[in-house]
């Protein structure tokens, strides 16, 4: 079989592993991967599929770069009668365009954050400065409100301070630094919220340099589980994080097959575990498992 | 009067350049404006036609205030305009360079068939026989500069100002220019004529006025004034004696030579020719407009690389593959396009001066700021430079002034071997007369010289020896008092002949 | 020859010969297909690089374009979405604010004689900034008359779609070569280009015309928007990012020169052929990395332009030799 | 004294934008000590402008000589990633600062080979090594965050000499090296000369052909240090984010500190000057406490005001009036496109 992939681009590490495992799961499973980087870019994703159905491909995998505009492209899709899979972000296209989806609930994963600082800090009084990812990303967007949905209710948490780090390292680290500046060298600060784990490792490279403790003197919690992570959370400068796996293509790979064997539709959205990981999980052997992945 | 000038004032900073002007066009008159190299010829002229907004003065077209506010206006006043460097657009063919701003349309489109017939009707009468469809850049400064006049030509519906227009003309070409400005002349028109050529302005002008230092000095017919007067008028005293020519003291003493060329050539640019260059000699080039003599000097200065031939000295071979390697060489080489080839439009005077000198010690050794200074003014008032002082931008200086910088930039080389192309070109009366005796005194004190000048006279009275050029190749060599306006003439014009005969 | 036609016949000889070089390796990218998508696909990079190449012509360049697209998309959704306008009459509106935003940048590059590239450079983060307070989530477009607009193609013989808005592409190029090549306002655009003091004394009206160009060029930025509105069906703040280097990057492909004053609109159209051409080239083959799609293209970008200053050394050598 | 009538403009601007901050933000000049360090938000700009006044030295050069380089965002990925693949691999400290330099170097180097031998147009040239050494970078990185623990390295990012971060006193120092190796000695004027007329100033001698190349060749040993700062500060090398679109900034920064796009003159003083600019209108949005989503609009809103403020043809008109000289529009500047 040979099956097209669109992917967004190389912008994280996280990415990187996703397609890594993509490869991988394909060269497993004997399917021939065509692969396209789209580099951040709708039009080129667009363009993508549109090639893999001149090809006459079996089947395409895309990780749509922003949830909107993908009707039309789709429609000529299934026009071809080529089933498309989503990975790891949604479209708001009717779900008749597609095969299925795979991946987690954005929201689902800021609301378990969330959730976990109301129930580390409990009663106490918490200022908490966040960390966006890009403006406008869907990630950052859902990832913000599902994180204010799982402290609603809780009037002692509250955001005091909250930009955007880009989903990058350095530009988490710097933003930090003047949350730190502006919070009174951070000694207001309670706690962060960053809607990737690069950010928040670049964030308690701040917070080290500001001469805090980041684990104690603020707490971190995160999203993605990415190897990184969890060497910050064995040395116990970190403090939580929601994995979002980069496996998306294996369970895509089993639902096609079986539609492939006998016409088994799956159900439309496979939705991939948000499980939380703490100091508590073994984090040193979380690393160990995850450095090899390609993140 | 058809345009009357009153009590014009304009200053840039640090300088006043016009004070107190007037001037008066009456029609059907060829006025000229004449003055030194910066006396404000060219700021009076972009005053008039709104390339340049004046600080105070009124100016009367037709009984008329009019004040135009940028060029486009003058030429709808009927001001046609060519200004000192060729202000076309070698980007744009030549028929759109013409027609540009009042091109032919059908169903409100530019017609380019229209636009080629409108080109070639107001090419008509010069003498030129060029595709009009062709970008300007492509052909040489002369073509370009009659472009330049019939299009001002065309535009002039009462004044036409032609700021040295024949600066880059030859005689044949000039000849027609006159033509062509006395029919207008009795058409009516009133034209201005800049010029540093006194010879043009006694044959061709009716009235003649004189500026100096931004001031209006004279203002006459041209029958009153004999050259003498007219000279000292422009530089406010007596001209010291006029250069003799040089092949008349000088008797035949042939030089030791210097420096042998063997071969030179490149395929499809020039002919393959030999030269010979005595130490403290002077070797003029003559020939028409496009003969190869520019090309001739790239070729020895390394410019454009020779495909065939050798050059060397008494040492051994030189290598010229760059301007580069014959600077080591000791040669030195001020090229006829100043604007592209010769300023640096943005750098002093100064430094536009120390930069040959200061590229040959490399960028280790920088020539200290008080050298720099004592060069820069020594120039200064050897060539007499008018500038405010060293630190202003050459790109302000008037057009002469900036020839003379470039000028400078090689003398204080002191290079063994001097290439000059078209030195003087733009150069006032004054200026010209002391840079010929520069030559004169420079060649005594050993330097050999080659000179490329469209000025018979000028090539006669310094030359030790001229060779003309025809057609890509050398084809004369004419010596000692063999040199003449004359024979000069008489070689072109005979190895044309043959060359038709040959065909 | 005029030999200004040189670049042009230069781009047009590496485009074939890059096509032959596709065909033999994937027969199937000749179908009607792939060119229907090929042009479907770069629509809105091909009208927003006819606004570009005007302005390049005339000396200047343009970076605003990539966000005014996306600002425009979002201005659209946002606009559909909250006030019930109809989609025409938005259009216009849209088309009103880019062009004056792009004329206020012509204002500003001659007013204040800044450089056009800092002037458009704070005009690209002014409208991405302005893309971002209407909105910062990307917004669907449900409008019935979007339907029509994205459902209005010719099926060619071979099933490739002829789609409106690559028909409206070819139109802008068309309008682009008229206004170019056959208007007063073209005329003056290519003087500026050759040197703006000798256009001014030619007499050019040198401030009008920068104002025209830059709106001309934000005019084409706002209709790429709308075309790119229509392609995704969705207004999204992030759209387009850096769409402006690769517009210009198209523009000189097709052999006009960023210094101004030399080269054709329809070069452009082959120079967005061409990226267009090395993007579906890199999804046919599907087996670069993300890292060596990068390397490649910009391989192909230089192996483009080194292979057109060839050409044109060669041809112009023999040319200049031939007056001999 | 004429040094400092040239910086004018920038430092009044400077301190017009500090003024700005500190309404919003009353701490923003406070300067305490704290473990042998000084720290504040002065001192954090200081540190945090090191990658755009590292870029805008060597972006001054480039457009001195009236080209430009867009690819030195790139260039600050492919030397981070180099320098955390050295240390990654255990070459140790000083292999991995020279190979980091070294390749910036070698970047420099082809852009300045496309620039002045075979003659492509700057932009183009330098657009090629934009969008191909991102994929270098990513290449050397393999897409992940490579990242390296060894703390001498990280010291160039996030450590301190004599109390002030390292990334500044790198900028710092470089940015006085380069400005008295341009004016000590001839390189200034040589340059600025192939910068206003490159064919008059090969004429007379002048080398263009090497001074371009090594020109770009001091652009890419800049955006070499600053992306050894950029790696050692997040200890790791981000192929994909690092320096990403920060040309455009240091451009901006060039321009802000008065230097004509169009080539010649050039004071690296001011453009340093524009890239702390630059720093504070970022840092002070940060401190600010505004919502992302109104960055852009803000720096994009005082970017445009302090360049109109700065325009050259404003500038004449202050002139002008101060002379009390009744005056239209001033005369045309003498600039041309040099064809
Ligand atoms: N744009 C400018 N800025 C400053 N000074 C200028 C400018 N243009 C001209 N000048 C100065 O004004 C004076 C008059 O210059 P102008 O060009 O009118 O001389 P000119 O009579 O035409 O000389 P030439 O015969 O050499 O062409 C000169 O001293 C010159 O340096
Ligand atoms: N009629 C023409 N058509 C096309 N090109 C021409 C023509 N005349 C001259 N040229 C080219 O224009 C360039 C410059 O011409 P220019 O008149 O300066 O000639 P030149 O040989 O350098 O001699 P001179 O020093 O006598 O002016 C030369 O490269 C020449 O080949
Ligand atoms: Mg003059
Ligand atoms: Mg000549």
């Amino acid at each position: 079989q040979t099956v097209g992939f669109s992917q967004i681009g190389s912008e994280s590490g996280w990415r990187a592993a996703e397609t890594t495992l993509t490869k991988q799961q394909a060269e497993e499973r004997g399917i021939d991967l065509k692969f396209s980087d789209a580099q951040q870019k709708q039009e080129n994703q667009i363009a993508a599929i549109r090639s893999f159905i001149a090809q006459g491909v079996d089947a395409i995998l895309l990780a749509p770069v922003v949830a909107t505009g993908w009707d039309s492209v789709l429609e000529e899709a299934k026009e071809a009668e080529i089933p498309v899979v989503l990975l790891d972000r949604r479209v708001d296209s009717s779900d008749d365009l597609y095969l299925t989806a795979v991946g987690s609930d954005l929201v689902h994963e800021g609301k378990v954050a969330g959730e976990w600082l109301v129930n580390e800090v409990g009663d106490a009084e918490c200022r908490v400065v966040e960390l966006q990812g890009t403006t406008g990303s869907s990630p950052a967007i859902d990832r913000k409100t599902g994180f204010e949905e799982g402290i609603a209710g809780h009037d002692n948490i509250e955001i005091v301070r909250s930009q955007t780090g880009d989903f990058t390292r350095a530009q988490g680290k710097e933003v930090m630094e003047s949350f730190l500046q502006a919070e009174n060298g951070g000694k207001d600060i309670c706690a962060l919220y960053a809607h990737n784990d690069d950010m928040a490792v670049g964030a308690i490279q701040a917070i080290k340099e500001a001469g805090l403790k980041p684990g104690e003197d603020i707490l971190i919690v995160s999203i993605d589980a990415v190897p990184d992570i969890f060497k910050a959370m064995a040395d116990g400068e970190a403090n939580a994080t929601v994995e979002l796996t980069p496996n998306m293509a294996g369970p895509a790979f089993d639902a096609l097959d079986a539609y492939w064997k006998d016409g088994t539709m799956p159900e439309k959205f496979i939705q991939t575990e948000s499980k939380l990981y703490t100091p508590e999980d073994d984090p040193a052997g979380e690393y160990e498992s995850r450095k090899d992945l390609g993140y | 009067m058809l345009l009357t000038i009153r009590s014009l004032t304009k200053t840039f900073p640090g300088t006043l350049a016009l004070d107190d002007v007037r001037f008066d066009l009456a029609a059907g008159e060829v006025h000229a404006l004449l003055g030194e190299n910066g006396a404000g010829k060219s700021t009076l002229i972009k005053c008039l036609t709104g390339a340049y907004r004046p600080d105070a003065g009124e100016i009367t077209l037709d009984g008329a205030v009019v004040a135009p506010r940028s060029t486009g206006e003058a030429q709808e006043l009927g001001i046609g305009t060519v200004y000192q460097e060729v202000n076309l657009l070698p980007n744009l063919t030549v028929a759109q360079n013409l027609c540009f701003g009042r091109e032919p349309r059908r169903f409100g489109l530019v017609s380019s068939r229209g636009m080629k017939a409108m080109a070639e009707g107001m090419l008509d009468g010069y003498g030129l026989d060029i595709d009009v469809s062709r970008d300007l850049g492509t052909y040489s400064v002369a073509i370009q500069q009659i472009v330049a006049i019939a299009r001002a030509v065309a535009l002039s519906g009462k004044v036409l100002i032609l700021d040295e227009p024949t600066a880059s003309l030859d005689a044949r070409e000039v000849e027609m220019l006159f033509d062509v400005v006395r029919g207008l002349r009795a058409q009516g028109l009133g034209i201005v004529f800049v010029s540093h050529f006194l010879d043009q302005v006694f044959d061709l002008s009716d009235r003649v006025t004189v500026l100096r230092n931004g001031r209006h000095i004279v203002t006459e017919d041209i029958a009153a004034l004999d050259r003498v007067r007219l000279i000292e008028h422009m530089l406010g005293h007596a001209l010291e004696d006029e250069v003799e020519a040089r092949n008349a003291g000088h008797v035949e003493a042939r030089r030791p030579p210097m420096l042998h060329f063997e071969g030179m050539a490149r395929r499809g640019v020039i002919e393959g020719f030999d030269l010979e260059v005595g130490q403290g000699e002077v070797v003029g080039l003559a020939g028409l407009l496009g003969s190869g003599r520019t090309e001739s000097a790239e070729l020895l200065f390394g410019l454009r690389a020779a495909t065939a031939g050798t050059a060397r000295d008494q040492e051994g071979p030189l290598t010229l593959d760059s301007p580069r390697a014959a600077i080591r060489a000791g040669f030195g080489f001020a090229p006829e396009d100043r604007k592209t080839d010769g300023i640096v439009a943005d750098l002093s005077v100064r430094e536009n001066i120390a930069l040959a000198l200061q590229a040959r010690r490399g960028w280790a050794r920088p020539i200290p700021r008080a050298e720099q200074q004592r060069l820069a003014e020594m120039y200064i008032e050897r060539l007499d430079i008018r500038t405010s002082d060293a630190e202003k931008a050459v790109g302000d200086l008037s057009g002469g002034n900036q020839q003379k910088v470039v000028l400078a930039r090689w003398l204080a080389m002191n290079p063994r071997f001097l290439i000059l192309d078209e030195p003087t070109r733009g150069i006032d009366v004054g200026a010209h007369a002391e840079i010929l005796r520069l030559i004169h005194q420079l060649t005594d004190e050993g330097m050999s010289v080659l000179l490329i000048s469209s000025e018979l006279d000028e090539l006669i009275a310094v030359s030790d020896r001229v060779i003309v050029v025809r057609d890509r190749r050398h084809v004369a060599e004419l010596t000692g008092a063999g040199i003449s306006t004359e024979t000069i003439v008489h070689a072109i014009a005979q190895h044309a002949r043959k060359d038709g005969e040959a065909a | 020859m005029n030999p200004r036609l040189l670049p042009l016949y230069a781009t047009i000889a590496i485009f074939l010969v890059a096509c032959v070089i596709c065909y033999i390796q994937f027969p199937y990218m000749l179908s009607t297909r792939v060119l229907g998508n090929l042009l479907t696909d770069n629509a809105y990079l091909g009208i927003v690089a006819v606004g570009m190449t005007v302005v390049i012509l005339s000396g200047g360049i343009d970076l605003s374009v990539g966000s005014v697209i996306a600002f425009s998309g979002v201005f659209i959704a946002v606009m559909l979405r909250d006030t019930g306008l109809p989609a025409p009459v938005v259009f216009v509106l849209l088309l009103i604010v880019t062009t004056a935003f792009g004329a206020a940048m012509g204002g500003l590059i001659h007013g204040l004689a800044m450089p056009p590239f800092i002037v458009t450079l704070a005009g690209m983060f002014l409208a991405r900034g302005a893309a971002y307070m209407l909105t910062i989530d990307s917004v669907p477009i449900d409008d019935p008359f979007y339907e029509m607009l994205r459902k209005a193609y010719y099926l060619m013989p071979g099933k490739g779609r002829l789609t409106l808005i690559g028909m409206v592409m070819l139109l802008s190029f068309a309008v682009g070569m008229v206004i170019a090549h056959r208007t007063r306002f073209g005329a003056s655009v290519y003087a500026l280009g050759g040197g703006e003091n000798t256009a001014r004394l030619m007499g050019v009206q040198v401030g009008r015309t920068t104002v025209g160009i830059y709106a001309f060029s934000g005019f084409m930025a706002g209709l790429s928007g709308i075309v790119f509105s229509v392609y995704t069906g969705s207004g999204y703040p992030l759209a387009t990012v850096g769409t402006e280097l690769t517009a210009i990057a198209a523009v000189v492909i097709g052999g006009t020169l960023l210094t101004g004053g030399s080269g054709f609109v329809f070069g452009t159209f082959i120079g967005v052929m061409t990226m267009g051409l090395i993007q579906t080239y890199i999804v046919f083959d599907g087996t670069l990395s993300s890292w060596w799609t990068k390397i490649v293209i910009g391989g192909l970008l230089l192996l483009f332009i080194v292979l057109q200053k060839g050409l044109l050394r060669l041809t112009s050598a023999r040319f200049s030799g031939g007056l001999a | 004294m004429q040094t400092l009538r040239r910086l004018a403009p920038q430092i009044v601007t400077l301190l017009a934008v500090c003024l700005l901050v500190t309404l919003f933000f009353p701490g923003f000049l406070d300067i305490s000590m704290s473990g042998g360090r000084l720290v504040g938000p002065v001192i954090d700009i200081l540190k945090r402008s090191a990658p755009v006044a590292l870029l805008a030295i060597g972006m001054t050069l480039v457009i001195a000589t009236r080209g430009i380089d867009l690819s030195v965002g790139t260039v600050i990925a492919i030397c981070g990633a180099v320098a955390a693949w050295a240390i990654a691999g255990g070459m140790g400290l000083w292999a991995a600062v020279a190979l980091a330099i070294g390749a910036g170097l070698l970047a420099g180097l082809w852009n300045g080979v496309l620039v002045a031998v075979i003659g492509i147009q700057p932009i183009v040239a330098t657009l090629i090594l934009m969008t191909a050494g991102r994929g270098i970078a990513q290449l050397i990185t393999e897409g992940r965050i490579l990242t390296f623990t060894d703390p001498g390295f990280a010291w160039f990012g996030s450590g301190t000499l004599f109390g002030m971060p390292v990334p500044a006193v790198i900028w710092i120092v470089t940015g006085v090296v380069m400005a008295q190796l341009m004016r000590r000695t001839a390189l200034g004027l040589l340059v600025e000369a192939i910068g206003i007329n490159r064919r008059a100033s090969a004429l007379a001698g002048v080398n263009a052909l090497v001074l371009l190349i090594a020109v770009y060749m001091a652009s890419g040993l800049c955006a070499a240090l600053a992306g050894i700062i950029t790696a050692a500060d997040i200890r790791g090398a981000d192929a994909n984010n690092a320096g990403l679109w920060l040309e455009l900034d240091a451009i901006l920064a060039v321009v802000i500190g008065g230097n004509s796009l169009l080539g010649g003159r050039f004071s690296i003083a001011a453009a340093l000057l524009g890239a702390l600019i630059i720093q504070t209108i970022d840092t002070g949005i940060l401190l600010a406490g505004f919502p992302s989503e109104y960055n852009l609009v803000i720096k994009a809103g005082l970017v445009v005001i302090i360049l109109v403020l700065q325009s050259p043809r404003l500038a004449t008109e202050w002139y002008f009036w101060r002379r009390s000289v009744r005056e239209g529009p001033p005369p045309a500047t003498t600039k041309e496109h040099a064809r």
